[in-house]
């Protein structure tokens, strides 16, 4: 939408969403949040970035292909559970590596998370650049 | 060993993820998508010996003790599901190296395919019910994909009814397992199977009340009357490959489900269960009648899947004789016609598939002069048909005596008589197709030349026939098989064991009382 | 910006020396850090470091304006609300601009719109026009004035 | 130090969430009335805003902290439903 | 003491705030048009919000919750501004009418 | 509130199904969704209604406050919510190409695959 | 035994490969195989009149069936019958089609229906045989329609194929009812349905409540596939078939199938009444109807097929009556049959083949021309006529004897095997004398005598015929002895002889059969100069079961259409419909009871005023956008509702959720308004009638649900699991939010679910608006509009 007034707040809206939802997908263990809330709150962000800036913009500004992050998501997801089956242990038995200030216990679960995030972003940025694309 | 019940679940989902990666790239998704199918078809065969030689085999994923994570429970019926998926899931992935075109393939064919099979495999595998709903709605998103991928017309037509209809049945399966989780407070299957105990006490008619709600949206999804419609609207507008696919594995998991949550969860819902084993009936006759009316290939096909369905949850139904000969019968002739069916359908399926390339359509009236054309074509035809009608010597025959055997022993002579009167007009249809694409002279005013058929797209076919033939004529590992699980079904009581359910530690005995409408934390 | 950011990134560093992460120690953090860059500015070797030390009370001054505007103008529409009878007179009215920038436009636009009462419709092509409706707008020319010396000069004074 | 620790405090506080509720279902009554697609957009607008007010106060009331994120994803998702309708009343004009 | 007149100091905002928000809900059906509705709604309800919210933080008196809720009366006030100009100008572009009161309207090239 | 809550889920429910008996495709994507909600109310509301705290543990505890709401439903729901948020956008998007191939907001287009 | 039927097989395998290599030797070579069983069972011979000839191979034992065979003397007359019949057909079909490139094809077909009959008839397990039953069906279908370029043909075969097929499903119920009844009488699984068991246990098979529809499925299975009325009609025009085939068909095997079937069971289910009455009568209208239809025929094949109807229906009869005699009689026949009738269908064939028509009337004086064919022609008629010194005469006698001492009915009985017979004397000189002898008249093609390779059977078979009514003693002692005997289920002599007794019951016999013959005669006289007579018999074809056979085709077809048109209207509201009333229906009621049974439910606590408006709120989103005119305004309504839950969740302690659900629902609204935006208008709105009526299904299921929401309440388990997760989250899975615990641990499972579904929705999407993506696609197999169209 060529709106200036939209425009230049959505730069700042963007930015904020954006950092706001790497928070959220990382206090996810301990406070409200996680990956999806995480993911979604990214997707709306880029949602608002392609309707100021149209998607083509929005694409330029990803820069990553929304299936490529799709693949790397689940992989992550997929493959969390991965290292303790290599152990003998169940699949997707947790493995900690260690405490991090401000997140609490970082380990496996975390890159299931992070997963998570990847997959719902490219999913949400998949049907509104798809769907966006169509007008443009 | 540990490992083993979740492969068939990871290996495709994780090589759909790797071809999700290079999805650009035509030649790796193909590398990808066999790579993922021998993956798990290796999977696949290594949990039906382990399960038949060991015992059920359980995993509780993240070590979390049953009830309280999620167990992976293959026991065999659920091992030879996954089995049945896996080598359709190979052949169709063969077939579809020379049937998808390049833009199905940039669509994400292949990834589409083996989170299908992955969400098959999770839905046979796993022993929760929320779980379960989960690998539905897997399977069941990535057929909506896959019936829309060629995008035409009746691709986007047959998409939208199918979807529709199956997200009503969605909603009705994802309801009744919330509405059960309040009832009984667990989703473990093993553990739902105790908890049931208690609930039947407590209030029976909420016992049957959700049986018939479950019943209601797994017969949605198995196709049997009257909420088959779905089916005949979009069975045959996908191409032949995922034709084939969906025919050996959608109905299937309905019936699945079916056969689960009766043996273990509701067992003795005679009510619901006879109600089943009528529509069950009905369902026989209401698909080939449907198939009579229909000259296109993949139309007739569609409806006898309908038929067909009918025939395995006949079986199914027949738990509602006491009688648990009768019972593990049944459910063995359950078992024989699910694999008899997924794979014979498909291998129909997949020669409209090569018929359809050779001539340019799989409408029945403008082609012709096959059997004179194409020998091949003929046999590769003929023998899956004659199976599907269910004559001898061939899966069909075994799987369909197995079904009047169990309706004999039980007693359901209505049902009985459906059947056979199904039989011989399934016999009418397969022959109808055999007369008007064979036999008939080819039409004079057909124009299209015939293109030849690449081995990619013969090969699995040829295999399938092969392998459904040698099943027709060496029934017995199969049915012997398929006794094993029967009465495997029939024993809750070692599944719980197999499970490992456990009561749970004292501490944490002084429930919360979540049934009761408090609001401790604010005060009044 | 830059500043601002040096600022807040100094703020952190103070909240994590203090190990803690309440909002007190933030605020305690960013008033000791903005202090030291007033005193200390030229360390950054920043040109315009006058300009964040001068603007960050021109801001909050700014903040305070709009606050009271905000409240006036609520009231104002309150009244018009609960009490029978129209007492207003709405209208669309076109505002010359003199602010150039995207954001100088966007604030502009943005504080009328916050303001009850007003509510920018529309800006030209040309953005050298806002048009915005006015609910109490008696007088179109004093409306203008009433825009420009208020809220356009701030805004400028605040940004330029 | 709660809001619970005092009854008339808590009581005032019940007052407030209705008259919120009173305001929300006024806003309600103009999304189906319209007339105009803005109208209603406007509606739900305020519909959003009120309700991350009720959850501010709900989180004061049942002193859950976690409840005010919830408003702040209100408030923040409120602006991208809006955009998101305005593109369409603009783009779909005849 | 300070502790009640704390509550009775956040109870005020936010009491002020949930006025405004009721204010703005009966503005938008009493408003004779469109415009004037977005004018009542967007604004009062922005400041209701804000200020509802902005007391039940203080009121709870924890710590990163005020934050919050200072991040989210901060963004309400940086987008629904943008918001009501969006929707005011939509409905101004796909011509809404105005009521009979409207005095003038001026447009471009007027 | 169980009551009122359980004739919501009803409510929900029928509008849902009421919209999927429309002509009309959005119609029909806007019943999916209505009952998708209804759904997950449907789960949420039989596990047991709480006014309680979330299922947060304070730092330095072991346990959330007694009291504290089931969290197993909310996950449930939760995983439900996403998934119906997937399936309708699919859904959604379909939709609006098979209206496109058929030339019209209209069910009853829809029928060449069936006879 | 079971490598005979493999080799069979076998050879079928090979033989278009083997046919293409050998050329016109084909058929002599190939005729080896079906020689060398023939041979097989000569050889061992005495082993099966010693009853030792048994071999049992484990099959689908989990069914109980098994590959038991038995080679008793029915066993090994049929077999010598089918092999050695079969050489000489292989052997004919060799020079009858010759030059056809499908000859190998057919060889195929043939060898595997002789594996098949070969199978069926040492088969000692009921379902083992079945399988070989249906085998010969297919394999005769296939058959039939070998000539497939004409659609009569293709009908042909298909109507045998349904009806043989059909009375193969009734008889495979009938078998299946019988192995519950074995079973029920404390048999093994594996046992209940081998024949030689069942007859240990006759009298209790047939005292069993079961056994009358038991018998009536087994009767009706023998009788399709033995074309007794009503189900004959699918024999005469199986004639298109190539003639061979017909040979085959008729003369020696499948459809002696049925007759066989009733003789192997004959010692465990006959004797009752039910079978006496059912299958006499069956029997004796099949033989008279047959006899008379065959008059009236002007096709050599056509005379043939009736013929074969009426014989087979007389072995039924005799069957029926049981009597030792009448089994003799129903042997004797048999074999007599077998002969003649194959003979006479090669030189029909060989007729057909050298002058090109079939067409009795307009052939004559061909006997100098094909004088082998007349010479084989004629003993085979008189065989069949029942004139001395022939096979068909002994027979004859014998067959009279047993109508004569029938123990009810004798006189009607007789009376009827006397006109039959009259009419089979007309009809064989029909065949053998009017073609042959007369004036001679121009047939379309010049005829000359046929190869050598299509006289040989005829002329064997025809020898065997004259050579057996002369010298009965052997047949009696070997084949027919044995055969008779194990029919009997005891010992029982055959005594056959050309010669007949002076006793009154002799020389009634004697008088008999000549005064048919004589009448015969004079009906041919009738018949000769065409059959104009017998024209109003052929309505009885006509309007017999065989446009009974239509209607039902016609019928199930506007039953089919009607179907589709009421259950697969196309109408996706209808369908939806349907599935909410079915789930109103079948569960409402239970639903209703579930609330009312079980303990007191707490469903009514305080209400809070915002709590109230919230679910208002939802409900009057929900209801608005099912009201609202403008498809955008319904969006707004319903995502003002899903917010509305999303607070309802945070009020009840879910933050996660509540959150999780407004940005979904945001997202939603985004999605949906970018896909309203290009969405073509709305139709108008139903009637309302309709609406009125879709509103009461819809809040019917609405109101189910709200049911067993509200049932779920009165049930009171502990939540052991919640307290588990409560517990444990922190101190094991490290993590505070017990609900994202639960996401990306307990349950992490279902999440990695969940992100699947959620990226494959991406995907799809993705797949649906690109529409660049296929724009490299390889021309030709490209073809977006797949089939399935038009229609
Ligand atoms: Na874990
Ligand atoms: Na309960």
């Amino acid at each position: 939408m060529n709106a200036l007034v939209l425009q230049t707040t959505a730069r700042l809206v963007v930015l904020l969403l954006v950092v706001f939802s790497v928070l959220v997908l990382l206090r996810g263990h301990n406070e409200p949040g996680g990956g999806f809330i995480g993911g979604l709150l990214c997707g709306l962000a880029f949602a608002t970035h392609a309707l100021s800036f149209g998607v083509r913009a929005t694409r330029r500004l990803m820069r990553i292909d929304p299936l490529r992050l799709l693949g790397v998501g689940l992989i992550l997801a997929a493959g969390s559970g991965l290292p303790a089956m290599f152990r003998g242990q169940a699949f997707m038995t947790g493995q900690w590596l260690g405490s991090v200030p401000g997140i609490g216990k970082v380990g496996s679960v975390l890159v299931f998370d992070v997963g998570v995030y990847l997959v719902v972003l490219g999913a949400a940025m998949l049907i509104l650049t798809g769907l966006m694309g169509e007008e443009d | 060993m540990i490992a083993l019940p979740v492969l068939p679940i990871l290996i495709p989902l994780l090589a759909a993820a790797a071809g999700l990666l290079g999805w650009r790239s035509v030649l790796w998704q193909r590398v990808v998508g066999v790579a993922g199918c021998v993956g798990l078809f290796a999977a696949a065969v290594a949990l039906i010996v382990a399960v038949d030689r060991h015992g059920m085999l359980v995993l509780q994923v993240g070590a979390w003790p049953a009830p309280f994570g999620i167990t992976l429970a293959a026991d065999r019926f659920g091992s030879i599901m996954v089995g049945l998926a896996a080598f359709m899931g190979l052949m169709v992935c063969v077939f579809s190296l020379a049937e998808a075109t390049r833009r199905d393939v940039h669509r994400g064919f292949f990834p589409l395919l083996l989170v299908l099979l992955g969400g098959v495999g999770g839905a046979f595998l796993t022993g929760d019910l929320f779980n379960l709903y989960v690998w539905f709605e897997v399977l069941l998103i990535a057929s909506f994909v896959l019936i829309s991928l060629g995008g035409g017309r009746a691709q986007l037509e047959g998409a939208v009814k199918y979807v529709a209809l199956n997200l009503v049945g969605s909603m009705l399966f994802l309801t009744a397992t919330g509405v059960l989780y309040g009832t009984a407070h667990t989703l473990n299957l093993a553990d739902l199977h105790l908890a049931m105990h208690e609930v039947r006490q407590q209030n029976p008619a909420m016992a049957t009340a959700l049986a018939a709600v479950f019943a209601i949206a797994f017969a949605l999804k198995a196709a049997v009357f009257p909420l088959f419609f779905w089916l005949p609207a979009s069975y045959h507008v996908p191409s032949a490959g995922v034709c084939a696919v969906f025919a050996a594995l959608l109905t299937k998991v309905g019936v699945y489900a079916l056969v689960r949550v009766f043996t273990l969860v509701f067992p003795g819902e005679e009510i619901v269960i006879t109600a089943v084993l009528i529509a069950a009936g009905i369902t026989m006759l209401t698909g080939v009648l449907g198939a009579v009316t229909q000259y296109e290939m993949k139309r007739i096909l569609a409806w006898h899947s309908v038929s067909q369905v009918g025939y395995i949850v006949a079986g199914v139904g027949l738990l509602c004789v006491p009688d648990p000969a009768v019972q593990a019968l049944g459910l063995a002739a359950t078992v024989v016609f699910l694999i008899h069916h997924g794979t014979i359908k498909s291998t129909l399926f997949l020669v409209a598939g090569l018929i359809d390339r050779r001539e340019g359509t799989t409408q029945l009236r403008p082609i012709g002069g096959l059997a004179l054309a194409s020998p091949g074509l003929a046999v590769l035809f003929l023998l899956p048909a004659l199976s599907l009608a269910g004559l001898p010597p061939s899966s069909g025959f075994w799987a369909k005596l197995a079904v009047l055997s169990a309706l004999a022993e039980g007693g359901r002579w209505w049902v009985l008589a459906a059947a056979l009167a199904a039989g011989l007009l399934t016999i009418m249809s397969m022959m109808k197709i055999w007369n008007e694409a064979f036999w008939k002279e080819r039409p004079s005013d057909s124009s299209h030349t015939p293109r030849r058929l690449p081995a990619a797209l013969v090969t699995p076919v040829v295999l399938l026939v092969l392998g459904t033939t040698a099943l027709g004529v060496w029934p017995q590992p199969l049915l012997g098989y398929a006794q094993r699980a029967a009465t495997q079904l029939l024993d809750p009581a070692a599944y719980v064991e197999a499970v490992g359910v456990l009561p749970p530690p004292p501490e944490t005995m002084e429930a919360i009382d979540v049934t009761a409408e408090s609001s401790r934390a604010a005060p009044p | 910006m830059k500043m601002f950011l040096t600022n807040l990134l100094l703020a952190l560093a103070w909240m994590a020396m203090m190990g803690s992460t309440s909002w007190t120690q933030f605020v305690m953090g960013f008033a000791v850090a903005y202090l030291a860059l007033a005193w200390l500015g030229a360390i950054t070797g920043n040109s315009a470091k006058n300009g964040y030390v001068r603007k960050l009370p021109a801001a909050i001054g700014f903040g305070l304006f709009i606050f009271y505007e905000l409240v006036l103008a609520n009231l104002r529409v309150a009244y018009d609300v609960v009490t029978p009878g129209p007492n207003r007179s709405p209208a669309v009215i076109g505002v010359p601009l003199d602010a150039e920038t995207d954001v100088e436009i966007t604030l502009l636009a943005n504080l009328i719109t916050l303001t009850p009462g007003t509510l920018s419709l529309e800006l030209s092509e040309d953005r050298r026009t806002l048009y915005v409706h006015a609910m109490f707008a008696d007088d179109p020319a004093e409306f203008r004035r009433d825009i420009k010396d208020g809220f356009e000069r701030r805004v400028l004074e605040l940004l330029r | 130090m709660t809001l619970a620790d005092h009854p008339w405090a808590l009581a005032s506080a019940y007052v407030l969430l209705g008259v919120l509720g009173v305001g929300m279902l006024c806003a309600a009554v103009r999304l189906v009335k319209g007339p105009s697609l803005p109208d209603r957009v406007v509606a739900l607008d305020l519909l959003v805003v009120a309700a991350a007010a009720v959850v501010g106060m709900l989180a004061w009331v049942y002193g859950q902290p976690a409840l005010v994120d919830l408003a702040v994803l209100l408030a923040l998702t409120v602006f991208i439903g809006t955009v998101a309708l305005a593109w369409y009343l603009e783009r779909a004009r005849p | 003491m300070t502790a009640t007149l704390w509550l009775i100091a956040t109870l005020a905002l936010a009491t002020a705030g949930c006025l405004l928000v009721l204010l703005a809900s009966v503005g938008l059906l009493r408003m004779p048009d469109a415009y004037m509705r977005m004018q009542v709604a967007s604004k009062a309800s922005t400041l209701g919000a804000a200020l509802a919210l902005g007391g039940a933080a203080m009121g709870l008196g924890d710590g990163p919750a005020v934050v919050r809720a200072v991040v989210a009366i901060i963004f309400l006030c940086l987008t629904m501004p943008v918001a009501a100009h969006l929707l005011g100008r939509a409905a101004w572009r796909t011509g809404v009418p105005f009521s009979d009161e409207t005095r003038a309207i001026e447009r471009p090239g007027d | 509130m169980t009551l009122l809550l359980s004739i919501t889920v009803g409510v929900l429910f029928t509008c849902g199904l009421y919209l999927m008996m429309r002509r009309s495709l959005m119609k029909l994507v806007l019943g999916v969704l209505l009952l998708s909600h209804g759904a997950n109310l449907a789960v949420f509301v039989s596990a047991g209604l709480t006014r309680s705290p979330a299922p947060l543990v304070e730092t330095g505890a072991t346990a959330p406050p007694p009291g504290a709401a089931d969290p197993l439903p909310q996950a449930l729901v939760l995983t439900a919510i996403v998934i119906g948020f997937a399936v309708v956008s699919f859904a959604a998007v379909l939709v609006r190409r098979a209206s496109a191939a058929v030339g019209g907001d209209d069910t009853d287009h829809l029928r060449t695959t069936d006879t | 035994m079971l490598w005979t039927v493999l080799g069979l097989f076998g050879l079928a395998a090979v033989s278009p490969w083997a046919t293409r290599r050998l050329g016109d030797a084909a058929g002599w070579v190939l005729a080896l195989g079906p020689a060398a069983v023939f041979v097989y069972w000569l050889v061992n011979w005495p082993a099966v009149a010693a009853g030792e000839l048994n071999q049992t191979l484990p099959w689908a034992e989990s069914l109980g069936v098994e590959l038991a065979f038995r080679g008793d003397g029915l066993a090994g007359a049929m077999s010598l019958l089918v092999s050695g019949i079969g050489a000489l057909i292989v052997v004919y079909a060799g020079g009858y089609l010759r030059g056809n490139p499908r000859l190998g094809l057919f060889f195929a077909y043939l060898f595997v229906f002789m594996g098949a009959m070969l199978g069926m008839v040492v088969s000692d397990h009921l379902i083992a045989l079945f399988v070989f039953w249906e085998m010969t069906s297919v394999s005769s279908y296939l058959l039939i329609g070998f000539n497939h370029g004409k659609p009569d043909n293709r009908d042909a075969a298909l109507k045998a194929l349904l009806v043989t097929g059909g009375g193969g499903l009734a008889l495979l119920a009938g078998l299946v009812l019988l192995g519950s009844i074995g079973v029920s009488l404390g048999l093994l699984l594996n046992e209940a349905l081998r024949v030689s068991v069942l007859v240990e246990h006759a009298g209790a098979i047939q005292g069993h409540a079961l056994f009358p529809a038991m018998l009536v499925l087994v009767l009706i299975g023998c009788f399709t596939k033995s074309a007794q009325f009503p189900f004959h009609f699918w024999l005469p025009a199986a004639m298109a078939g190539p003639t061979p085939v017909s040979a085959y068909l008729h003369s020696a095997t499948m459809v002696k199938a049925g007759v066989f079937l009733l003789a192997r069971l004959h010692p465990a289910l006959a004797g009752g009444t039910l079978w006496v009455a059912v299958v006499t009568t069956v029997g004796a209208v099949t033989m008279l109807l047959g006899a008379v239809m065959a008059v009236g025929q002007r096709d050599l094949k056509g005379i043939l097929a009736y013929t074969t109807i009426s014989v087979l229906g007389t072995l039924v009869m005799l069957l029926g009556l049981g009597t030792d005699t009448a089994i003799k009689a129903m042997v004797a026949f048999l074999f007599a049959h077998g002969l003649y009738k194959a003979a006479l269908f090669m030189v029909a064939g060989n007729v057909d083949h050298e002058t090109g028509t079939r067409d009795v009337m307009a052939l004559g004086g061909l006997r100098s021309l094909m004088p082998l064919t007349a010479a084989a022609g004629l003993v085979a008629a008189l065989s069949m006529a029942g004139a001395p010194p022939m096979f068909g005469y002994v027979s004859k006698k014998v067959m009279l004897e047993a109508q004569v001492g029938a123990p009810t009915l004798a006189w009607l009985l007789t009376a009827a095997a006397v006109v039959a017979n009259l009419c089979m004397v007309g009809a064989a000189l029909l065949l053998a004398l009017r073609p042959f002898w007369g004036a001679y008249r121009e047939p379309p093609r010049k005829p000359h005598e046929a190869p050598r390779s299509m006289t040989f059977g005829p002329l064997l078979l025809a020898a065997l015929g004259l050579l057996v009514g002369l010298l009965p003693g052997g047949f009696n002692a070997t084949l027919g002895g044995a055969m008779a005997s194990s029919i009997r289920g005891e010992p029982l002599a055959m005594k056959l002889k050309l010669m007949f007794g002076l006793d009154a019951k002799s020389l009634l016999i004697v008088a008999l059969s000549f005064g048919a013959l004589g009448l015969g005669y004079v009906l041919y006289r009738r018949l000769r100069g065409g059959p104009e007579f017998p024209a109003g018999l052929q309505g009885l074809g006509r309007y017999g079961p065989d446009r009974g056979y239509g209607r039902a085709m016609a019928g199930l077809m506007g039953l089919a259409k009607w179907q589709t048109r009421v259950v697969q209207s196309g109408y996706l509201r209808r369908y939806v419909l349907l599935v909410v009333g079915v789930v109103a229906l079948a569960a409402g009621p239970l639903a209703v009871a579930a609330v009312r049974g079980g303990g007191a439910a707490t469903i009514a606590g305080p209400l809070r005023v915002h709590e109230v408006v919230l679910a208002l709120l939802v409900m009057a989103g929900a209801v608005y956008g099912v009201m609202a005119r403008s498809r955008l305004a319904a969006v707004i309504g319903i995502g003002g509702s899903g917010i509305g839950l999303a607070v309802i969740f945070a009020v009840y302690g879910a933050v996660d959720l509540a959150i999780t659900q407004l940005m979904v629902e945001t997202l939603v609204v985004v999605i949906l308004v970018l896909v309203l935006l290009r969405l073509p208008g709305a139709v108008r709105a139903s009637g309302r009638l309709a609406r009125g009526r879709d509103l009461l299904v819809a809040a019917a299921g609405g109101s189910v649900v709200t049911l067993l929401v509200l049932a779920s309440a009165t049930v009171e388990l502990p939540a052991a699991v919640s307290s588990y997760y409560l517990n444990t989250a922190s101190p094991a899975a490290f993590g505070r939010n017990v609900v994202n615990v639960i996401l990306v641990d307990f349950r992490a499972l279902d999440t990695l679910g969940e992100i699947v579904v959620v990226a494959v929705a991406g995907v799809g999407v993705a797949s649906l608006v690109w529409r660049g993506a296929g724009r490299r696609a390889r021309p030709g197999i490209e073809d977006p509009q797949r089939s399935g169209e038009a229609v």
